[in-house]
């Protein structure tokens, strides 16, 4: 037990691979709806430690990419795998729960919380895959499961405080603000120590100060942690500013892949997202 | 206690009663209570048992089984020393708690699990068991079946209601058809239906030539209208829930000709045990059909027993009270009923009943009592 | 061949009328997101409300049903003002428990006028047997058979064109923006609650027409259930289809297996045709994207 | 929460009573059971009513833990009621399985048929899922029915008397303390069910189960094991039913009963065990208190005689459908008002 | 045409969330209304619109006049039927409802036979979804329900439209193409406009006027060309630094974290 607590004061980081290495490969995924395509062939690589923005027009398939990733979608062609642990996750042939306890989090376009937990219940839920406690002496709140979850207490502890939310600690998430329910959101997926984390839209419709707020805790959990991002974002000045690489999506075809400054100069992007 | 003597400082007599009057079998359930506090009425006005009055503590249990088992442990708690229950659901519910009170129990729930003193010590059967009335059925269906000419046996069938109360006779009818040679089939009718098309066409597959019917009055009636529709030449004979006013009243045209085996004799056949109920009713403005005079005996048979404990100078207490039940012999209900016997082997209360037709949308009188073996 | 014949026509026959009893409970869910637990006593109430017109009034029959549906409306609008109003917005599981209690409410309120005896029912419309293909099925049968078809067309129209039908779709999906669309929710919400009362009580007095009126009419409310399910809650058409397959499934199983099996059998095809089309065969599928 | 506590570990932050108010409270409650039986003189009926609602309050945990936590509604309850009892029941009878025996037995068979009927629930939702569970309930009490050799049939099944030693423990009274003492510790250890990981995985599902998936919540596993466990609380009480009844018959269990308890912890409050307990003890006692009243209204008016059932039928519905206009969220709500008022007092506004 | 007069607005009736908000929209103009997160620039919208009352928002003191005609005491049906419609924030499509069908419920107030004619202005502002009619919206992406969402404005021929928040989850170029439609809307129609933003910087591209709130209250206003010479317009909302550059994320968090150890 001491070996395993001394764990949780690493950092955030869930991932084996050194900095650089191959985390994930998606390729060549076909994914349609009843006939209507939503991805035609994407592939692309995302690298342990990076920020990889994913940009497109609306309906150009970044949500559904990101949710083929998660599991949540099943591309009818093309593969997706993903490298944790000293092994080869073939994703496109997992459950999502499977999935989340290879080392893959992620946050939603829409705010997906739970809405009736209060943010410590919140945050301690996306620790779930790694707790271990049977189902009896969870009933019984014996030694183990009471041992496991103070133990779990100080890590979400840890999170609460990268994010500068201890004082909504026991708010219902239901009645905060957008801007923190974006950050609960954030650190739900941080409590499961993840890999890779994904995050779908984390600034839509917050303002200059949020964002800015927003930009701090993602180069913190990438700097400082490590952890791979890869992020969809509409605010082409985050994009710019904060990302590594960029992958832009368009009709469900990756268009261009480069750094920011590559992308924005190219004329499909313009063409097709940035416009004059 | 009671005791000797019957001035008119004798204590009352608390008697327990729960009611089905807003559940789904308040239909027979509201006339039925009528009947019993009628009785009661009835008696007290005419100074009750030897100058004891009895107290009905009484209230709708809406055929819950809880609210049954809840308004029977607070009148226990109040003191009552017998009890009337109504459906099968609350006297099977009930019986295991009444044997550990001792608290002698009648309901118009005539299962012949409850006649066996070992099983169901507390019970007491006041109507011929629905084993009892279908074996009848089944005694008159072959007598008639000779009667007419035919040769050999007839084929019985025996349509019931889905549920406990339903199957309750089919094990012994069954038995008693096969033991003398008539083929015989049973199908339970589903519950709510608007039709009973299929099972009439498996029963017209089957070549019945009798059909018994064993539910309650409104399927009933659409069964034989059904009947009729379908042109089925098999005569029907309703068991005693349907062989009431509401069936002719529900199937009209379709109920004429329909037989009935009804353990109480119905107003349209009088007899002198419907004299002081019907003119109980008239004076105090209440309507007199079956279910009436059945809550009425029911609570007349139990009113005797007491009586009998009175008399024999005892204390009235439940174990008393059945005692005094398992001396009565033949007793006479001015021809209502079969007379009632029970002993300390059986709380099989009633033996026979006659079958009636119905003719001119009434039922009249077509056998004197056949009893079951 | 006879047999088979037979039990089709009576399960098409009785289908149809479940499938009518159906109607009014789907227009509600279309509408609110409501089951109503109290449809089976709408019924009820509609085949009292017809034969008190009928018989303890003495009016003709044709007057005695226009009065009956504007009793029903009536009915829908006070359910809707005082019980269903009030909890716009509250989490779906109590609306559906007030419609419980309501079902209570209304049983004693039915049992206070009329008392609990059933009653025979004037044959409004004849019951004579009418004979196809060598099987007999009473007229009145028929009758609910076409009621039921153009109720239908009826239903299917104004949902899919008609200004009133989007809006009452538009209700049941977002009622904040229905009404920034100047869509009166709560006359949407009356709309519903009528004419689903009306539909009920048009069923309940083709149901009391063959086996007359009582309180026990309300245990139509139950057997709607599978119904709808099997068809799709949201669904029109599906209220029919569900109701004809159910009904010759209980048709089949009476006449060919018997023993009580009937309404175990369909709702053992229920559980497995909904593992198959989790939203019944024509219901909607719930959008869920993230 | 009372202002100005402070918890010195995560220990005693995480404890299910944090302040000394709530464990204040909860000794008084443990106080009043405990009491409860000579403080109305060992009579039997008002035990029997808390028996009642004790019985009830451990279906009704078991029921919200499936709905009120878990979100998928369920109109089976009174069908696994029914297993618990014939369970205990038949074991006890034909088996001679020692009665407290049965208890547990009966509370593990029915967690494996609730599992077995939580299956749809991996692609039903919703209103559609409470119709898989009505099916499961037509079908649990058509199979007891029709079962005849296990079950009797239709026939009531008569369970022997629970004895220890030579004393008959089904008495209102002796009952009473089994009773509570399971009450007690079902609370309890659905209590600490949720302040770990298959608790909040159940809330998960309820809140957003596409979001408990993605969070690594195997959502199909949770959500049999939710029905699991709730069943396995309601087969406790289906068990406790039959040996203080000392009867099963399957009319106990219909599904009027499933709708009971469903009103039990909608009334009392979704997701809570003291609101379970509030609901089990409003619904038992309404209908005692309308019938009293209705006897008490009929000295006063006899005339009104014919009428009092259907009033105590009328105001039956009609009182739940103004608790739900009223206080949607239930008794427990009103519970924690009245809480949070004394809480601050005297400093409330 | 419309006077917002010092209003109040309370949810639930304790949180106070306008505290004496004042603002005047002109006929055949546009406005842009903007302010940080929880400002209560929707609660603005929603008090003109007439939809507060379904989340137990109520306007306790104060007016709000449209047209001569005071009308924060109507029920919303009938301000949309006085000609105001707010296109709600989060776009709010019905999602088991077509693309044409939602366009069909936007036309509710209006008479049948204009319909056709409506529908057709519709498509040829919003191509796509004319390409898109008969698909369910709920599985438009994000940028055709909010074209959706303004479509069915449209079919309602209001004359004063809110918009709430009309580019949020948009990508930068159909953020444009909705910001000139809705600029061709206002000149073409003569609708006037009332713009709820976070985007502050095209809002003010295209209004005439401008207000900024702040914690329920209007704590500046003026025309876009005032206001974007003001400092704190310049840093807060536009994003600008002293020089005029724009700030990089990426500094920012440098510049923050050094705060964070300081404080
Ligand atoms: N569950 C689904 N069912 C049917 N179609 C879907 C589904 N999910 C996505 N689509 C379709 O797939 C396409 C891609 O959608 P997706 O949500 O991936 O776009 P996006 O790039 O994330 O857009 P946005 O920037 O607006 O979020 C769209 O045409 C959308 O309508
Ligand atoms: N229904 C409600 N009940 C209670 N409080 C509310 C409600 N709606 C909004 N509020 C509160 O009112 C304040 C203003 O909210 P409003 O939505 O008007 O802000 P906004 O300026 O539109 O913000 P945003 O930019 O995030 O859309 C917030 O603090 C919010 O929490
Ligand atoms: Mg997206
Ligand atoms: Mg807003």
């Amino acid at each position: 037990m001491p070996l395993q607590l001394r764990g949780f004061r690493h950092p955030l980081n869930g991932s084996t691979l050194e900095p650089g290495q191959t985390q994930l490969r998606v390729e060549n995924i076909h994914l349609a709806f009843g006939g209507v395509g939503a991805l035609a062939g994407v592939s692309l690589e995302v690298r342990q430690s990076e920020i990889l923005a994913i940009i497109g027009p609306n309906g150009a398939g970044k949500t559904s990419l990101l949710n083929s990733i998660s599991g949540l979608y099943h591309p009818q062609k093309g593969r997706i795998v993903f490298y944790n642990h000293g092994r080869e996750y073939e994703l496109t042939r997992m459950k999502p729960h499977q999935i989340a306890a290879a080392g893959v989090a992620r946050s939603f376009q829409n705010i997906e919380l739970f809405r009736h937990m209060t943010v410590l219940d919140n945050l301690m839920s996306g620790a779930h895959v790694h707790m271990r406690a049977g189902l009896f002496s969870s009933l019984f709140y014996w030694g183990p499961a009471q041992r496991e979850q103070i133990a779990f207490r100080d890590f979400i502890e840890d999170i609460i405080d990268l994010l500068e939310i201890p004082a909504i600690r026991y708010k219902k998430v239901g009645a905060l603000a957008y801007g923190l329910q974006k950050r609960v959101e954030l650190g739900r997926a941080l409590a499961m120590r993840p890999a890779l984390l994904l995050l779908d839209e984390p600034m839509a419709g917050m303002n200059t100060e949020e964002k800015e707020d927003m930009a701090r805790f993602i180069l913190d959990v990438n700097e400082e942690h490590g952890v791979t991002i890869v992020l969809i974002e509409h605010d082409m000045g985050v994009v710019m500013d904060i990302s590594d690489r960029v992958v832009v999506l368009n009709f469900g075809r990756k268009i261009a892949e480069g750094t920011p400054e590559e992308v924005s100069k190219n004329p499909a992007v313009i063409e097709a997202y940035l416009g004059h | 206690g009671g005791g000797a003597g019957g001035g008119e400082e004798a204590a009352p007599i608390k008697v327990g009663a729960i009611f089905d009057l807003t559940g789904p079998t308040s239909d027979v359930g509201a006339p039925y209570a009528e009947g019993i506090k009628g009785y009661v009425a009835w008696l007290n006005e005419n100074g009750g048992i030897d100058g004891h009055q009895i107290e009905l503590i009484s209230a709708d249990y809406a055929y819950k089984v809880d609210q049954a088992e809840q308004l029977y442990s607070q009148f226990v708690g109040e003191g009552v020393v017998a009890f009337q229950g109504w459906g099968t659901g609350d006297t099977e519910a009930l019986r295991s708690r009444i044997a550990a009170d001792q608290i002698p129990f009648m309901s118009a729930s005539y299962s012949a699990n409850l006649v066996d003193p070992k099983e169901a010590p507390y019970n007491f059967v006041i109507g011929t068991t629905y084993s009892d009335q279908a074996i009848i059925a089944i005694k008159w269906a072959m007598d008639d079946w000779a009667a007419a000419g035919n040769e050999g046996k007839p084929k019985v069938a025996l349509v019931h209601h889905d549920s406990p109360f339903g199957q309750s006779p089919v094990e012994d009818a069954k038995a008693f058809a096969e033991a003398n040679g008539v083929e015989f089939i049973s199908m339970a009718m589903p519950k709510g239906a608007t039709d009973y098309v299929a099972e009439l066409t498996r029963i017209q597959e089957f070549g019945a030539n009798y059909i018994i019917i064993h539910t309650v009055s409104s399927p009933a009636a659409v069964f034989v209208k059904d009947a009729k529709a379908q042109g089925v030449d098999a005569k029907i004979i309703n068991l005693n829930w349907c062989s009431d006013e509401f069936f002719i009243e529900l199937a009209g045209d379709a109920a004429e000709g329909v037989y009935g085996v009804q353990p109480f004799t119905p107003p349209s056949v009088p007899v002198d045990g419907h004299k002081t109920p019907t003119e109980w009713a008239k004076a105090n403005g209440k309507d007199v059909d079956v279910h009436f005079i059945q809550g009425w005996y029911t609570m007349d048979v139990m009113a005797a027993g007491i009586r009998k404990v009175i008399e024999e100078g005892k204390d009235v207490t439940g174990p008393n009270i059945k005692a005094a039940l398992e001396s009565l012999a033949n007793y006479e209900t001015g021809g209502v009923t079969y007379p009632i016997t029970f002993s300390a082997d059986s709380h099989r209360g009633n033996l026979g009943s006659r079958v009636y037709q119905v003719s001119g949308g009434q039922w009249t009188q077509v056998t004197d009592y056949i009893t079951a073996p | 061949m006879d047999t088979f014949i037979q039990l089709t026509l009576t399960g098409l026959t009785n289908g149809m009328i479940l499938a009518l009893a159906a109607l009014g409970f789907v227009l509600i869910y279309k509408a609110s997101d409501v089951i109503n637990f109290a449809q089976g006593e709408f019924l009820m109430i509609g085949a009292y409300m017809l034969y008190a017109a009928i018989v303890q009034i003495g009016l003709p029959w044709t007057v005695g049903l226009a009065v009956t549906l504007l009793g029903a409306v009536v009915l829908g609008v006070l359910v809707e003002r005082l019980v269903l109003r009030p909890l716009i917005g509250e989490p779906i599981i109590s609306v559906i428990m007030a419609t419980i209690g309501l079902s209570s409410l209304l049983q004693a309120l039915v049992r206070m006028v009329w008392g609990s005896q059933p009653k025979a029912f004037p044959a409004f419309i004849p019951s004579t047997p009418v004979n196809i293909l060598g099987a007999t099925v009473g007229a009145d049968r028929l009758w609910a058979i076409a009621v039921a078809v153009v109720m239908m067309l009826l239903f299917a129209f104004f949902f899919q064109r008609s200004r009133e039908g989007i809006a009452m779709r538009a209700v049941a999906d977002d009622q904040q923006a229905a009404m920034s669309m100047g869509i009166s929710v709560k006359k949407v919400f009356a709309w519903a609650w009528s004419i689903a009362a009306m539909t009920a009580a048009i069923a309940g007095a083709l149901v009391a027409n063959i086996i007359g009126v009582g309180p026990h009419l309300s245990h139509f409310g139950l057997r709607v259930f599978p119904v709808v399910i099997l068809g799709g809650l949201d669904s029109i058409p599906g209220a029919i289809i569900g109701g004809i397959i159910i009904g010759l499934l209980e048709s089949y199983a009476g006449g060919y297996i018997g023993g009580g099996v009937n309404q175990v059998v369909s709702f053992i095809v229920l559980v497995v045709i909904l593992m198959v089309r989790p939203y019944g065969l024509f219901g909607q599928e719930i959008i869920e994207r993230v | 929460m009372i202002s100005g506590t402070f918890h010195t570990s995560y220990r005693s932050d995480m404890a299910l009573r944090r302040t000394w108010l709530e464990r204040l409270r909860l000794g008084l409650f443990i106080a009043f059971v405990l009491a409860f039986p000579f403080l109305v003189g060992k009579k039997p009926y008002p035990i029997f009513l808390m028996n009642q609602i004790g019985i009830a309050t451990i279906g009704a945990i078991g029921l919200n833990i499936l709905v009120g936590y878990t979100g998928q509604i369920s109109l089976g309850q009174g069908a696994f009621m029914a297993v618990g009892a014939y369970t205990a029941g038949i074991l006890t009878a034909r088996f001679g399985v020692p009665w407290w025996l049965t208890i547990p037995i009966a509370a593990l068979v029915t967690a494996a048929i609730g599992a077995v009927f939580g299956i749809p629930s991996l692609r039903l939702k919703g209103l559609y899922l409470a119709i898989a569970t009505l099916a499961a309930q037509e079908i649990i009490i058509w199979v007891v029915t029709h079962w005849e050799a296990v079950t009797g049939g239709v026939d009531a099944l008569v369970v022997p008397p629970p004895m220890l030693g030579s004393l008959r423990m089904n008495t209102d009274f002796r009952f009473y303390w089994i009773i509570w003492a399971l009450a007690g510790v079902t609370a309890l250890l659905t209590a600490n069910l949720f302040r770990t990981r298959y608790g909040r995985a159940f809330i998960a599902i309820r809140d957003q189960d596409i979001a408990a998936e993605v969070m690594g919540v195997n959502v199909f596993a949770y959500k049999l094991l939710a029905f699991a466990v709730s069943s396995f609380f309601v087969g406790v009480t289906g068990a406790l039913i039959a040996h203080y009844r000392g009867i099963v018959t399957w009319e106990r269990f219909t599904i009027d009963v499933s709708v009971l308890y469903l009103a039990m912890i909608i009334i009392g409050g979704l997701g809570s065990i003291s609101g379970s307990l509030f609901g089990a003890a409003f619904m038992t006692l309404l209908p005692a208190l309308l019938t009293n009243l209705g006897r008490s209204l009929r000295g006063v008016f006899p005339a009104m005689d014919e009428f009092i059932p259907y009033l105590q039928q009328a105001s039956f519905g009609l009182v739940i459908i103004l608790f739900l206009i009223l206080e949607p969220e239930g008794l427990k709500k009103i519970w924690d008002d009245i809480k949070n008022y004394f809480a601050l007092w005297p400093f409330s506004y | 045409m419309l006077q917002v007069n010092n209003i109040e607005v309370i949810y639930n009736k304790v949180i106070l969330v306008l505290k004496g908000l004042s603002l005047e929209v002109p006929q055949g103009k546009i406005v842009a209304l903007l302010g940080a997160n929880g400002a209560g620039k929707t609660t603005t919208l929603k008090a003109i619109s007439g939809l507060l009352k379904p989340e137990d928002g109520e306007v306790t003191d104060g007016s709000i006049v449209f047209e001569g005609q005071e009308i924060h005491e109507k029920d919303a049906e009938e301000i949309v039927r006085l000609g105001i419609f707010q296109v709600m924030e989060g776009r709010r499509v019905f999602e088991h409802l077509t693309a044409e069908e939602n366009l069909m419920a936007g036309a509710y107030t209006r008479p049948g036979r204009e319909f056709r004619e409506d529908l057709e202005r519709v498509y040829t502002y919003f191509p796509r979804l004319k390409e898109r009619r008969h698909q369910r919206a709920g599985y438009l992406s994000g940028g055709e329900q909010q074209m959706l969402a303004i479509g069915r404005a449209l079919m309602a021929r209001p004359k004063l439209m809110l918009l709430d928040e009309p580019s949020l989850g948009l990508a930068p170029l159909l953020v444009r193409e909705i910001f000139g439609i809705i600029q061709r809307i206002n000149q073409e129609q003569g609708t006037t406009i009332l713009l709820v933003e976070q985007n502050a910087n095209l809002a003010l591209q295209i209004a005439d006027y401008a207000y900024i709130m702040e914690n329920g209250r209007v704590v500046l206003d003026g025309t876009p060309e005032v206001l974007r010479e003001n400092a704190d317009v310049r840093e807060f909302y536009l994003g600008l630094t002293e020089v005029g550059q724009r700030k990089s994320y990426r500094e920012v968090k440098h510049y923050k974290r050094r705060k964070r150890w300081l404080s």
